[in-house]
């Protein structure tokens, strides 16, 4: 085991060797694989965003909300009719798409956030359940504009520039226009993720931020000590729509076209498992859990091809699904990015320079409620 | 004019029931104002009924015998392939010199000038293997249609075991399927074709359902990369000079709502005399399935002489609702004439109990399921009781049921019944085993025509075939003739019956001519910002 | 102690905020609102549509019930629950058309099967976590929901079947009034809500695994001081919950018709009865699937009726209940006859 | 020497990662009331869920000479163990009636409807409130109910955790004369975790001082309410 100084060069070292680690597979990920691996990676970084937004709902401040996959349809919604109506630009729609959904988690979170708890996440399920047909209302154009059940496609689709594609090193003979697309679309859905990411990271270390954790860790402690709670909770809940739309713009961009299935309440049962597989409360998790949300949907059924006894019908294949959700929750309550650190400690221990990282957010440790009576 | 009057009774035709819960076109709200209906599918409709009413009882068959084994039916298609083969021969199809077009057969031609860098006419054919990617959904709630991809299998383990597909240049080749789950997802079919097209380098591509063919079908037809036989009934795959490479199977959801139209127009008098007023009430499901017929319909009603005699009424129901009780309260109170459910799925059989319990079946004669309903796995007794569905109406798709007892005879559907058993399956588990017949039918025969003609199997072959092919389908009903003409004619099937449920015998009863349309309707650029063809 | 000058208007205004002064409030506007259109549809019609709301109505409560049973016992949400019933409602029907089985003993044999089952899945996958910690919760009552859903599919096929009717229900079987249908099966439904209703009053408050079940639905901690072993209770809970819906499930598959994701369909208006008539309270959520069945029929019904709501047909009943549900929040957070309880939880 | 009732050695409690208890010894004879007496965080109430097996304990603690950690709450109330907790636990949404009726749980005779009439003769309020809810009654009330539903299961050791809390004064005083009464004329065991010393010495005959999870001091109730120490930190004085 090693045991490494906060603040020391070799910790530096070690850090710097870490963002390594995973800065190079991300850097050449898009050049080392065919184009529709990269277009599904870009689909994770949206999922990501997404699910950063979800945990800063469900991670940081407690809230057990299950509808935030109607926010993230919000965002997708306004990206593509700003595109396709107005002629607008796809960088100018995402702060367009922030606002829209800040307002619209602010709308729901006011009378939602009386509640507590799994009353919140029936209700908020109830929201996962009704978006998609809140898109196909006749009035008022909504159906028009959101093209209904049968969704619309971007008609102003991201294509990178000649400069563009100089800087990635797509303008090659190599590369066809597939891969060109592909791989910008990467590039730009992590970038943005790096943003939210590190948007979220200063919100968490700021004041609302701590107010936050503290409604999550102990509602009343944080009242007691001057936390407005009801603020906290509504502002946590808008934000998180907000980030949470963000991620469906992307994922619209992504795509080249949304519909209702892609933000309806089996998707919010799969990102969250995404989340919780990957890991509640912390900022990795929301990177990890992406890539569970985009690529476990094809991985079960695959599976279930795989058990070689009988000739399982592939219709078991959300067995296979319902039985990983069962398994998490009891081997892997922190998921995967809390379970990786355990094992990251019985190796290498960093001892922390000055004991004052109480305001960081806590490492994959689900919500405790303080019962005790002593 | 090419239909045959031909009485198929007792035809319980299956009507790839489950493919229709999603797809269909027509967006929400444009087809009130847009959307014709096609001269040439009118008045052929026209003909054909005032043919019945005026011949009444004429039933003479002009239909060449039909084979009674499957020897006869292998020497037929043997024969109607050679005839295609010849006629494309003919034609003298070919590429261009410098390779950037092609010319087929009566006026299809594909600009291969735009296709990408690298592409070629044979990739994902080697001297051994045919590989054909499929994207169908074999996980969710409507994972049935994955049965669809099993008879395919089936089949193709079928033809390679019996020696594969010989090419006109010698080789014989294996058929391969990959087969992808996108669980009826969009979002899952747009990287899993990506995947076929990048990484498996599929021949052709066969996708399910409109929402997937409908977010794919650009792009496969930049890539040049076919998309035959798409296993949705939207009216966009009829559009030869803008998406060459992509093409349907299934009549078209806005052919049926004519034949609806054309029926109220005919029996006009009849349901309400003197010159009084017509109240069509349809129940339509607010997905692109219930909203094509719906425009359909409106669009028909638009042009129609009796326009001002046809009052509309409509009631949505959700596909996710649980029941559909409160809707039909409402259209029982409208004092309809005819009743039309515009709906797939469980809804069909809901709109039966309901109209029997709610009193609607007392007062309204004329009551019509859509024709992806007709199966026995809708409206057998088993499943909306004895009488329920005694006296509804029905244009029949032109397609049979594996599972009804009146094909008991039939060698085609006993063939595919045994196949079935042979692999290990029963054939009333699933209505998606009929319609995989349908289509395994097809792709194997233009895989044998284009196999066949010169130059051997290629993608521009394997188009220039599928559009030219003239054959009968023997899943389809008597006198349904299986064939598209180049860019004339670009709808393999457009032909269907009026039938009624007879509930004592189980079966449906004709109630008319079959009508065949084969080649009357237009071709389908489809716009999809105003949700109509252009 | 109450200031007794404004005594009157006082005691108006506390009671409007009360649940019954909020569902009558409610009522009122619907009611005037769709006046007009209930005039020009006539007495037929409405009439119908009563008798199409206490239809619902009554599936919808028997379904909120084992909702609010489980919630009432462990404060936890069953997300499973809706598709225990249906797993029931196909073993039900697999009795009944393989084996022949008459259909209420098909019934009750399938609602004891999977009451077993439930306390099952209680003991087995519920008690090893805390309950307030409900993140793993949701995630394995999802988790059984989907394998149950799998299952269902994998043995009995994805296609749908027709459930046998557990009361008379040829197209004839049913009363006329005043040009109405009351069907024998609506009649059926709600008599056997209201045994149902009755037979949990009995088992509840006469019985002695009733009062511990009242007695850890109160306060579990001092449930245990006396003695009440609150695991066996919870299965107890968790099995009753399941059996009821079960056999609300068989009550409403006859008209659903009987598919994998029939109970799923259908839960979300048992979610919305709940939570409008208040989670904990057995009453209130009958109340609520009341008004929510009320609020399909007439508003979707009539609501078209009115000059530009034309857009508001049947399929918005969801989206109706749901805001209905935000508005209700808003005043009454605990649901119309829930208490204060929930806000704390 | 009177036969023993409860008997606590080396006994350790823990919440999750705190530890509560350390090696608490303590003893309680047949018929005696014992008071333990602590500040606030020192372990008093823990020491009574310990005996209730509610918290996660090591040692060893014997009730009537049968050693029962390990064992299940249930299990130990059906050796007539009756716990009234901090903070009453009734159960708010039962009527008075069926509150003491579920008191009874654990008994299976047939006295159980008598025994319900001697404590509403004791406790007449309840009598009068007999069908409003727990949860609607006044804080004294509801502790009245709490010891009478506790009397329900004919305890042979009564375990109460800070009776008067949130009690007026006189209610207090009150409280605890029938608290002695009880003692008196039903010869049961009481072990009394109380802050209001002064009158939970009266009634007692022995008491322990808890401080951070530790016996501090123990003695008769005469000597503790002599001891210096106690007075100031306990007496007020």
């Amino acid at each position: 085991m090693f045991l490494l100084q906060a603040g020391t060069s070799q910790h530096r070292m070690y850090q710097a060797f870490g963002w390594l680690c995973l800065a190079i597979p991300m850097i050449l990920a898009p050049y080392m694989m065919p184009s529709f691996r990269v277009a599904q990676l870009a689909q994770c970084a949206g999922w990501g965003v997404f699910l950063l937004g979800m945990n800063v709902c469900i991670g940081w401040t407690g809230l057990l909300s299950l509808g935030h996959i109607a926010f993230c349809g919000v965002g997708a919604y306004t990206t593509t009719i700003l595109i396709n109506e107005s002629g607008w630009d796809f960088w100018m729609t995402l702060p367009m798409a922030f606002i829209v959904c800040f307002i619209a988690g602010g709308l729901v979170g006011l009378p939602a956030l009386k509640i507590k708890g799994l009353y919140l996440a029936l209700v908020t399920f109830a929201l996962a359940y009704t978006f998609p047909i809140l898109l196909k209302i006749e009035g008022g154009g909504i159906a028009r504009r959101t093209g209904g059940d049968n969704g619309r496609n971007l008609e102003d689709k991201l294509v990178p520039t000649e400069t563009i594609r100089k800087l990635l090193f797509i303008n090659g003979e190599g590369t066809d226009e597939s891969t060109r697309i592909a791989v910008y679309k990467y590039v730009v859905a992590v970038l943005v993720l790096l943003v939210c990411c590190l948007i979220v990271r200063n919100i968490l270390g700021s004041r609302a931020g701590r107010s936050m954790i503290a409604v999550r860790d102990n509602q009343i402690g944080a009242a007691v000590s001057g936390v407005p709670l009801n603020k906290t909770k509504v502002l946590a809940f808008a934000l998180s729509a907000a980030i949470a739309g963000i991620g469906g713009s992307l994922i619209a961009m992504v795509l080249d076209s949304v519909g209702p299935s892609v933000f309806d309440a089996n998707y919010a049962i799969i990102t969250l498992m995404g989340l919780v597989l990957a890991g509640v409360g912390t900022l990795h998790g929301a990177w990890l859990g992406g890539v569970f949300v985009v690529f476990l949907q094809d991985l079960a059924p695959r599976a279930v091809g795989l058990i070689p006894v009988f000739d399982v019908d592939v219709v078991y294949a959300r067995a296979i699904y319902g039985l990983m959700l069962v398994l998490v929750a009891f081997f892997m309550p922190g998921g995967v990015v809390s379970f990786g650190r355990k094992w990251r400690a019985r190796v290498i221990q960093v001892q922390p320079k000055v004991p004052d990282t109480s305001h960081l957010p806590r490492a994959g440790a689900p919500p405790v409620t303080a019962t005790a009576a002593a | 004019m090419t239909f045959s009057k031909k009485r198929s009774v007792g035809a319980a035709v299956v009507g790839l029931s489950l493919i229709a819960a999603g797809c269909g076109g027509g967006s929400d709200d444009g087809a009130s104002t847009g959307g014709t209906v096609d001269a040439g599918v009118k008045t052929g409709v026209q003909d054909a009924l005032k043919a019945t009413t005026t011949g009444a009882g004429a039933t003479a068959t002009t239909a060449p015998p039909k084979p009674t084994s499957m020897a006869e039916w292998e020497a037929l298609w043997a024969k109607e392939r050679d005839a295609v083969v010849k006629k494309i021969t003919d034609s003298k199809a070919a590429k261009s010199a410098d390779g950037k077009t092609f010319t087929g057969t009566n006026g299809f031609a594909i600009d291969l000038s735009k296709c990408p860098v690298g592409w070629t006419d044979t990739e994902g054919v080697s001297d051994t293997e045919i590989k054909i990617g499929h994207t169908t959904a074999q996980s969710g709630t409507l994972a049935d249609y994955g049965n669809i991809a099993r008879v395919m299998q089936i089949r193709a383990d079928n033809i390679n075991k019996a020696g594969g597909v010989k090419d006109s240049t010698g080789k014989t080749r294996m058929i391969k399927f990959v087969v992808k789950d996108d669980g009826y997802d969009a979002t899952r079919t747009i990287p899993l074709v990506d995947e076929l097209l990048d990484s498996e380098k599929a021949f052709a591509i066969i996708t399910l359902g409109s929402p997937s063919t409908m977010k794919t079908y650009d792009k496969m037809n930049q890539r040049c990369v076919p998309q035959p036989f798409s296993q949705t009934g939207h009216p966009a795959w009829g559009d030869p000079d803008g998406h060459p490479w992509t093409t349907g199977q299934q009549l078209a959801y806005n052919t049926e709502a004519v034949l609806w139209g054309a029926f109220i127009e005919q029996n006009a008098d009849k349901m309400a005399p003197n010159n009084g007023q017509i109240t069509v009430c349809a129940l339509v499901m607010n997905n692109d399935f219930g909203k094509s017929y719906d425009a359909g319909f409106k669009a028909y009603k638009e042009q129609s002489p009796i326009k001002s005699r046809i009052n509309y009424v409509t009631e949505t129901i959700e596909p996710s609702a649980p029941t559909i009780t409160d809707p039909m309260t409402t259209l029982a109170s409208k004092n309809c004439t005819i009743f039309i459910a515009m709906t797939a799925g469980t809804s069909c059989t809901q709109a039966i109990q309901e109209a029997a319990n709610n009193g609607m079946n007392e007062k309204v004669k004329y009551r019509f399921q859509p024709s992806v309903c007709g199966a026995i796995s809708f409206v057998g007794k088993d499943k909306v009781g004895n009488a329920g569905a005694d006296g509804w109406y029905i244009v029949q798709g032109g397609i049979k049921d594996l599972n009804s007892p009146a094909f008991d005879n039939d060698p085609y559907i006993k063939f595919a019944r045994d196949e079935l058993k042979a692999a290990g399956f029963d054939y009333k588990a699933s209505g998606s085993f009929g319609s995989g017949y349908f289509f395994a039918w097809a792709q194997e025969q233009a895989l044998r025509v284009a196999s066949a003609l010169p130059g051997g199997l290629t993608r521009t072959n394997l188009m220039n075939a599928i559009r030219n092919l003239n054959m009968t389908h023997p899943y389809t009903l008597d006198g349904i003739r299986f064939n598209m003409d180049g860019n004339k004619d670009s709808y393999l099937i457009e032909g269907g019956v009026y039938q009624t449920r007879d509930a004592k015998t189980e079966t449906w009863v004709d109630a008319g001519a079959l009508i065949d349309l084969s080649g009357k309707s237009k071709n389908c650029k489809w716009d999809q910002s105003k949700g109509l063809c252009a | 102690m109450t200031a007794v000058t404004t005594k009157s208007r006082g005691s108006f205004l506390t009671w409007l905020k009360t649940g019954s002064g909020i569902l009558t409030a409610m009522m009122a506007v619907i009611v005037i609102a769709l006046i007009p259109a209930i005039i020009q549809g006539g007495l037929k019609l409405f009439l119908q549509r009563v008798f199409d709301s206490l239809n619902n109505g009554a599936v919808y409560a028997v379904t909120a019930i084992a909702l609010v049973i489980i919630f009432k016992a462990t404060t936890l949400i069953n997300f499973a629950g809706a598709n225990i019933a249906m797993f029931g409602a196909y073993v039900c029907w697999w009795l009944n058309t393989s084996y022949g089985f008459p259909i209420w003993i098909a019934v009750f044999v399938a609602m004891g099967t999977m009451g077993v089952l439930g306390s099952l899945i209680e003991r087995t996958l519920i008690r090893p976590f805390d309950v307030n910690d409900h993140l793993p919760v949701v995630l394995i009552t999802f988790g059984i929901a989907a394998i149950l859903e799998a299952f269902a599919g994998g043995l009995w096929g994805l296609e749908f079947h027709k459930f046998p009717s557990p009361f008379p229900s040829d197209p004839k079987d049913r009363f006329t009034i005043a040009g109405a249908f009351l069907r024998y099966e609506t009649v059926g439904t709600l008599i056997v809500m209201g045994l149902m209703i009755y037979g949990i009053y009995l088992l509840l408050n006469k019985t002695k695994v009733g009062l511990a079940f009242r007695a850890v639905s109160s306060n579990v901690e001092s449930a245990r001081l006396v003695g009440v072993r609150t695991g066996r209770t919870l299965q107890f809970g968790w099995a009753l919950a399941s059996a009821l819906g079960v056999l609300g499930a068989c009550l409403v598959a006859k008209q659903t018709n009987l598919e994998p994701a029939f109970m799923a369909k259908l839960v979300i208006f048992a979610f919305a009865a709940a939570t409008l008539g208040g989670l904990d309270s057995i009453g209130g959520s009958v109340i609520g699937a009341f008004i929510v069945a009320v609020v399909q029929s007439m508003l979707t019904g009539y609501g078209q009726e009115i000059p530009g709501l034309g857009w508001l047909k049947s399929n918005f009943a969801l989206v109706l209940a749901f805001v209905l549900i935000l508005v209700v929040l808003l005043f009454k957070p605990a649901g119309l006859y829930g208490t204060r309880r929930i806000e704390r939880v | 020497m009177s036969e023993l009732m409860l008997k606590l050695s080396g006994v350790n409690a823990r919440y999750g990662a705190i530890q509560v208890l350390r090696d608490v010894n303590l003893e309680v004879n047949k018929g005696e009331v014992v008071v333990v007496l602590g500040g606030n965080g020192a372990g008093k109430t823990t020491t009574l869920r310990a005996i209730c097996a509610m918290v996660t304990t090591t040692g060893s603690i014997q009730i009537a000479g049968t050693e029962v950690v390990g064992k299940d709450t249930a299990d130990i109330v059906r050796m007539q163990v009756a716990h009234v907790p901090q903070g009453r636990g009734t159960f708010p949404e039962m009527s008075v009636l069926d509150n003491l009726m579920v008191g009874a749980y654990t008994r299976k005779d047939k006295e159980i409807q008598a025994d319900i009439d001697r404590w509403m003769d004791a406790f007449p309020r309840l009598r009068e409130r007999r069908t409003q809810t727990a949860g609607s009654l006044s804080g004294g009330e509801q502790q009245m109910l709490a010891v009478a539903r506790a009397m329900m299961c004919r305890p042979e050791l009564l375990l109460l955790d800070e009776p008067s809390l949130g009690l007026a004064p006189l209610i207090i005083e009150d409280l605890f004369r029938r608290f002695g009464e009880i003692n008196r004329e039903t010869g049961i065991t009481m072990l009394v975790v109380e802050q209001n010393a002064n009158l939970a010495l009266e009634i007692a005959n022995r008491g322990y001082v808890l401080e951070a999870g530790e016996v501090v001091l123990q003695g008769s109730a005469e000597d503790l309410r002599t001891n210096e120490a106690v007075r100031e930190a306990y007496l007020g004085a």
